[in-house]
């Protein structure tokens, strides 16, 4: 069931990045993407037999690199925020779209 | 018993899909972030639930605490600037897009992952754990086994400070439009118990779940806290002061530790025999103490002001 | 079974009306002000008689000890936060029903 | 102690010490920086000799063996990419080192030194590593680094940094998912010991699938490569430089790495077929948009993103049945691309400092202070066009060759539109600088000559990568495991 969950959150945290035009909503969708990828190898650690210590460790490494990721993408929002005064207005444009 | 335990498992995922929904599409920007906190406890839950007890720690401690404490002072940040009504959302075709797309992807990762046998690392960890220096398996990956992964981690973690450092000063501290004498009250009140609490999850990692991390991130919350409670940051950003030093100290250890294998003949953090268990502590010490203060410089979202510029706007 | 786990259940038992009708407080009482009486009064009460509930059950006094420790950490933040949240809303301007 | 197992720690431990140091004590930066660059340098050099004499090996770290332990690896390729590193971070590090200070802007220029070298040691990590799950480890300190870098130069820079970090943590989460299969399915996270255990099957396929999206995200392949212009094009002059040489090289070392070890059994001609659609595909896409661009760096940045095309031409050759050629020919020109590449960027750098600005109407007139820089500009297009002797030259003989052999004419053609696209963008920018009428920066700092040395060492290096043919062909002559 854990399996499905995860399944279900990777495709949540998928659609809210592609669709949000905020950039906090993307970066929360993002760390929804990222939880739905752990909860998948700690899945994977209960199935073993016996049970494996290994991605709980790996899990715990990337709960880290998610906070400092997530911590740098705020200080960025913040400082541009702080220039535009517009918080909606900072959107990382269309994603899939070309740059300049 | 088990069908009460069925029943608790699917109301928890249901709960963990209604928040992640809402965190990624309520209109309220606060709405969506405090569903992505409370989204981060239950998670914490369903990792115990999934016999990963020290994921839980460090979930609920940094997953949800740090992150959500981050994530609510930016918003607090964002939310004063006037705000323009620009559309949430594209409009338009994206379900007829997304409906399809996603049962695809959902039903391929499901086949896939119902596909795995999950052999696993278990009876390797066992055959090493004896000569690993500690007894709880997690730590032993940790600092032993994959203890090159760690000092990159917590390699991250500097670094992403010393980005946060870069991009400019920090923000002034928030002054509550009321304050409340309770909350200062609770700060002075707390504070010991969060270093206490630290201290014993760094104590207990050797043999149990705990360790560095989770210590790190409960010393750190409780540094968040204080400043919640009116405390000043008391971080320096000068080169003078101690505080660079200690940042970098977890990073620094753990490099020593790594060199000191290549230095003695053997492989790169191989810890000459017998002495796997006092480098574990030593190492475990000095990065609780960094990621503690990591992570409260997180927080500061910028370098923090020298003395006596606190009046300065930005 | 033993007469502590009879005793144990006995409590935890007598706590869940506690937290439901909080609950129920939560959801149907007319401003933040009530809600905030409803939840903090009630569901300490609550889950003060269901930590000792399972610590009794448990049978442990080491155990019990850490379950009370929990519920005064946890009547500590939920007495500031209420604290907290009502100054914000009264920061606000929102008056308290009826008045 | 000989120089094989110490060198790699020396290239891990080494820049991220120096990094500390000089975080704590910003007075020392540069010098700090400057001497382990030049030790970083010399030891590359020395182990990618070691390497030639004695072939690839592997070392674990900790005393563990795989599966429970990491290990590195180092073979001709990754010490080819380590010294090429080595070599675009010291001519980055004396370049700005010896630019006139960036005008102030909100971000503290002081933090370029420890970023700088946090970036070289994530690199050096990157390149060694050889457990997947230590790769993504090392992904995120690079990206995260990258991030910082190109935030430094404030204003617009800091909105492209903030995409490129979305964009790369996107790609790094879709490959971890990737890793985390793999993972249930063999227990193992260790490029040789999953080499032995994959075999074709659903669940690899979809890990393959997610690893190699990621990483195409990560390299801006088209089409996903709508971060990389902005990012690239708007950062300093040395982190531009160092992001298109080598930052992208290591995304696309990952895809090279995994395709031809852990994953070759699954390398069909399907796949390879696409993923050499998809490199034509973005040789033209971008060669076409370098042609519009009114911008020097944006010129050069749109180029990268068109010059990692041809790299991906390797997947199809090889899969036809060429494999030496296509191998040693798509890392030569990694390789020549990376060093001309970063001249290009160093020397559009100084060219701006000069006319203080970069459209490339603005660029004509008097070039006092910046010849040297023109030249470099003029080497590095040569060898990124593929004029003999150069090393693009030799790369793209080698893929021509796989080509023909092959009777792949649609990757010949290719190879062939690719190259007359970049000669016409680069000769776009080198008019440029012989009209008349141009503009001098306002007050125009008097510009060392070291910046213009600085190009031109790496556009020589660049030049001269293809008088080594032999030695190249000796060392990248060992193909991890060429695809069944």
């Amino acid at each position: 069931m854990y399996l499905s969950l995860t399944g279900v959150l990777f495709v949540l945290g998928l659609h809210g990045l592609f669709t949000a035009r905020n950039l906090l909503r993307q970066l929360l969708s993002l760390n929804i993407l990222t939880t739905s990828v752990f909860l998948l190898f700690v899945v994977l650690a209960r199935l073993a037999e016996p049970l494996d210590d290994v991605p709980h460790a790996i899990v715990l490494t990337g709960i880290v690199i998610t906070i400092s990721t997530t911590a740098v993408a705020l200080a960025l929002v913040g400082r541009l925020a702080g220039r535009t005064r517009d918080d909606d207005a900072i959107t990382a444009g269309d994603p899939r779209g070309d740059a300049e | 018993m088990a069908l009460v335990v069925l029943a608790f498992d699917l109301l928890l995922a249901a709960a963990l899909i209604w928040l992640a929904w809402q965190a990624t599409r309520a209109a309220d920007l606060f709405h969506a972030v405090v569903s992505f906190i409370v989204f981060g406890l239950l998670m914490a839950l369903a990792w115990v639930r999934l016999e990963a007890p020290d994921v839980a720690l460090a979930e609920a401690a940094i997953g949800a605490g740090a992150t959500g404490a981050l994530l609510l002072s930016a918003l607090d940040r964002l939310a004063r600037r006037p705000r323009r009504h620009a559309p949430l959302y594209e409009p338009g075709t994206a379900w007829g897009f997304w409906l399809p797309a996603g049962s695809a992807l959902l039903a391929m990762l499901t086949l896939a992952a119902w596909n795995l046998p999950a052999p696993g690392l278990g009876n390797e960890i066992l055959a090493s754990l004896s000569a690993s220096g500690v007894e709880h398996a997690v730590t032993a990956v940790l600092l032993n086994f994959r203890a090159l992964d760690t000092l990159l981690e917590i390699g991250v973690l500097l670094l992403a400070a010393v980005v946060i450092w870069a991009l400019g000063q920090a923000p002034p501290p928030l002054v509550p439009s009321m304050p409340s004498p309770a909350l200062p009250a609770l700060g002075r009140l707390l504070f010991p118990i969060f270093v206490l609490v630290a201290a014993y999850l760094l104590w207990r990692g050797s043999h149990g779940p705990g360790g560095a991390f989770p210590a790190g991130a409960v010393f750190g919350a409780g540094g968040i806290l204080m400043l919640l409670a009116g405390a000043r940051p008391w971080i320096r950003s000068s080169e003078h002061g101690p505080w660079r030093l200690i940042l970098s100290l977890g990073m620094a250890v753990l490099l020593a530790a790594g060199v000191a294998g290549t230095l003695s003949g053997q492989d790169f953090f191989q810890y000459p025999k017998g002495t796997a268990a006092s480098f574990i502590l030593v190492l475990e010490v000095a990065a609780g103490l960094s990621i503690a203060l990591l992570i409260f410089a997180l927080y500061l979202r910028g370098k923090p002001r020298e003395h006596g510029s606190w009046g300065a706007a930005e | 079974m033993s007469a502590l786990e009879w005793i144990g259940s006995l409590l935890v038992f007598a706590g869940i009306p506690f937290i439901f009708l909080g609950t129920l407080g939560l959801l149907r009482f007319p401003d933040v002000y009530t809600r905030l009486h409803a939840l903090a009064k009630s569901d300490n009460v609550g889950l003060g008689l269901v930590c000792i509930g399972l610590g009794v059950q448990s049978g442990s006094v080491a155990l019990l000890l850490k379950l009370v420790l929990i519920w005064v950490l946890m009547l500590i933040a939920s007495a500031t936060a209420a604290g907290l949240i009502a100054r914000t809303a009264l920061a606000r301007g929102l008056r308290p029903w009826g008045t | 102690m000989s120089l094989g197992p110490v060198g790699p720690a020396i290239l891990f431990a080494l820049p991220l010490a120096a990094a500390i140091v000089v975080f704590v004590r910003p007075r020392w930066s540069v010098p700090v920086a400057l001497a382990a660059g030049a030790v970083q340098f010399a030891v590359a050099l020395a182990l990618l000799g070691v390497v030639l004499e004695q072939g690839a090996w592997r070392q674990s770290i900790g005393g563990w063996s795989a599966p429970l332990g990491i290990g590195w690896r180092l073979d001709g390729l990754a010490a080819a990419l380590l010294l090429m590193t080595a070599a675009v971070g010291l001519a980055g590090a004396v370049f700005h080192a010896s630019r006139p200070p960036p005008p102030a802007v909100v971000p503290d220029p002081r933090f370029f030194w420890p970023l700088w070298l946090f970036l070289w040691g994530g690199l050096n990590a990157l390149f060694l590593a050889a457990d997947l799950f230590n790769v993504y480890v090392a992904l995120e300190f690079v990206s995260i680094a990258s991030v910082g870098l190109i935030g430094l130069a404030g204003g617009a820079a800091q909105a492209a940094a903030l995409r490129y970090l979305l964009a790369t943590l996107l790609g790094s989460t879709i490959y971890l998912l990737g890793v985390a299969l793999l993972y249930g399915r063999y227990a193992a996270l260790d490029f040789a010991l999953l080499a032995e255990r994959v075999e074709p099957g659903l669940v690899p396929a979809i890990a393959a699938a997610l690893m190699t999206l990621g990483l195409l995200l990560k390299a801006a392949i088209f089409p996903l490569h709508f971060w990389l212009p902005a990012a690239h094009g708007r950062a300093l002059p040395a982190v531009s430089a160092v992001l298109s040489a080598v930052v992208i090289a290591a995304a696309y070392y990952l895809l090279v790495r995994l395709w031809f070890g852990p994953l070759a059994p699954l390398l069909g001609t399907g796949v390879a077929t696409l993923l050499g659609l998809l490199g034509a595909a973005a040789v033209m896409w971008g060669g076409l948009l370098a042609l519009l661009q009114r911008h020097l760096k944006m010129l050069i940045a749109y180029s990268t993103m068109s010059q990692f095309g041809y790299g991906l031409l390797v997947f199809p050759l090889a899969a036809a049945g060429a494999v030496e050629q296509a191998w040693t020919g798509a890392l030569v020109l990694v390789l020549a691309h990376g060093l001309a590449k970063a001249a290009l960027f160093l020397a559009a750098g100084a060219i701006v400092l000069r006319h203080g600005g970069g459209r490339l109407d603005a660029l004509g007139g008097d070039q006092a202070g910046v010849l040297i820089a023109w030249v470099a500009f003029a080497i590095a297009s040569a060898s990124l066009v593929g004029l003999p002797p150069s090393g693009g030259f030799l790369g793209k003989w080698w893929l021509a060759q796989a080509a023909l052999a092959t009777g792949g004419y649609l990757w010949l053609a290719v190879l062939m539109a690719g190259t007359a696209l970049t000669s016409a963008y680069l000769w776009r920018a080198l008019q440029a600088a012989l009209r008349a009428g141009g503009e001098t920066a306002a007050e125009a700092p008097a510009l060392s000559p070291a910046l213009g040395l600085c190009a031109l060492l790496l556009a020589l290096g660049a030049a001269a990568l293809g008088l080594a043919a032999p030695m190249l062909a000796r060392l990248l002559d060992a193909v991890p495991g060429g695809p069944g």
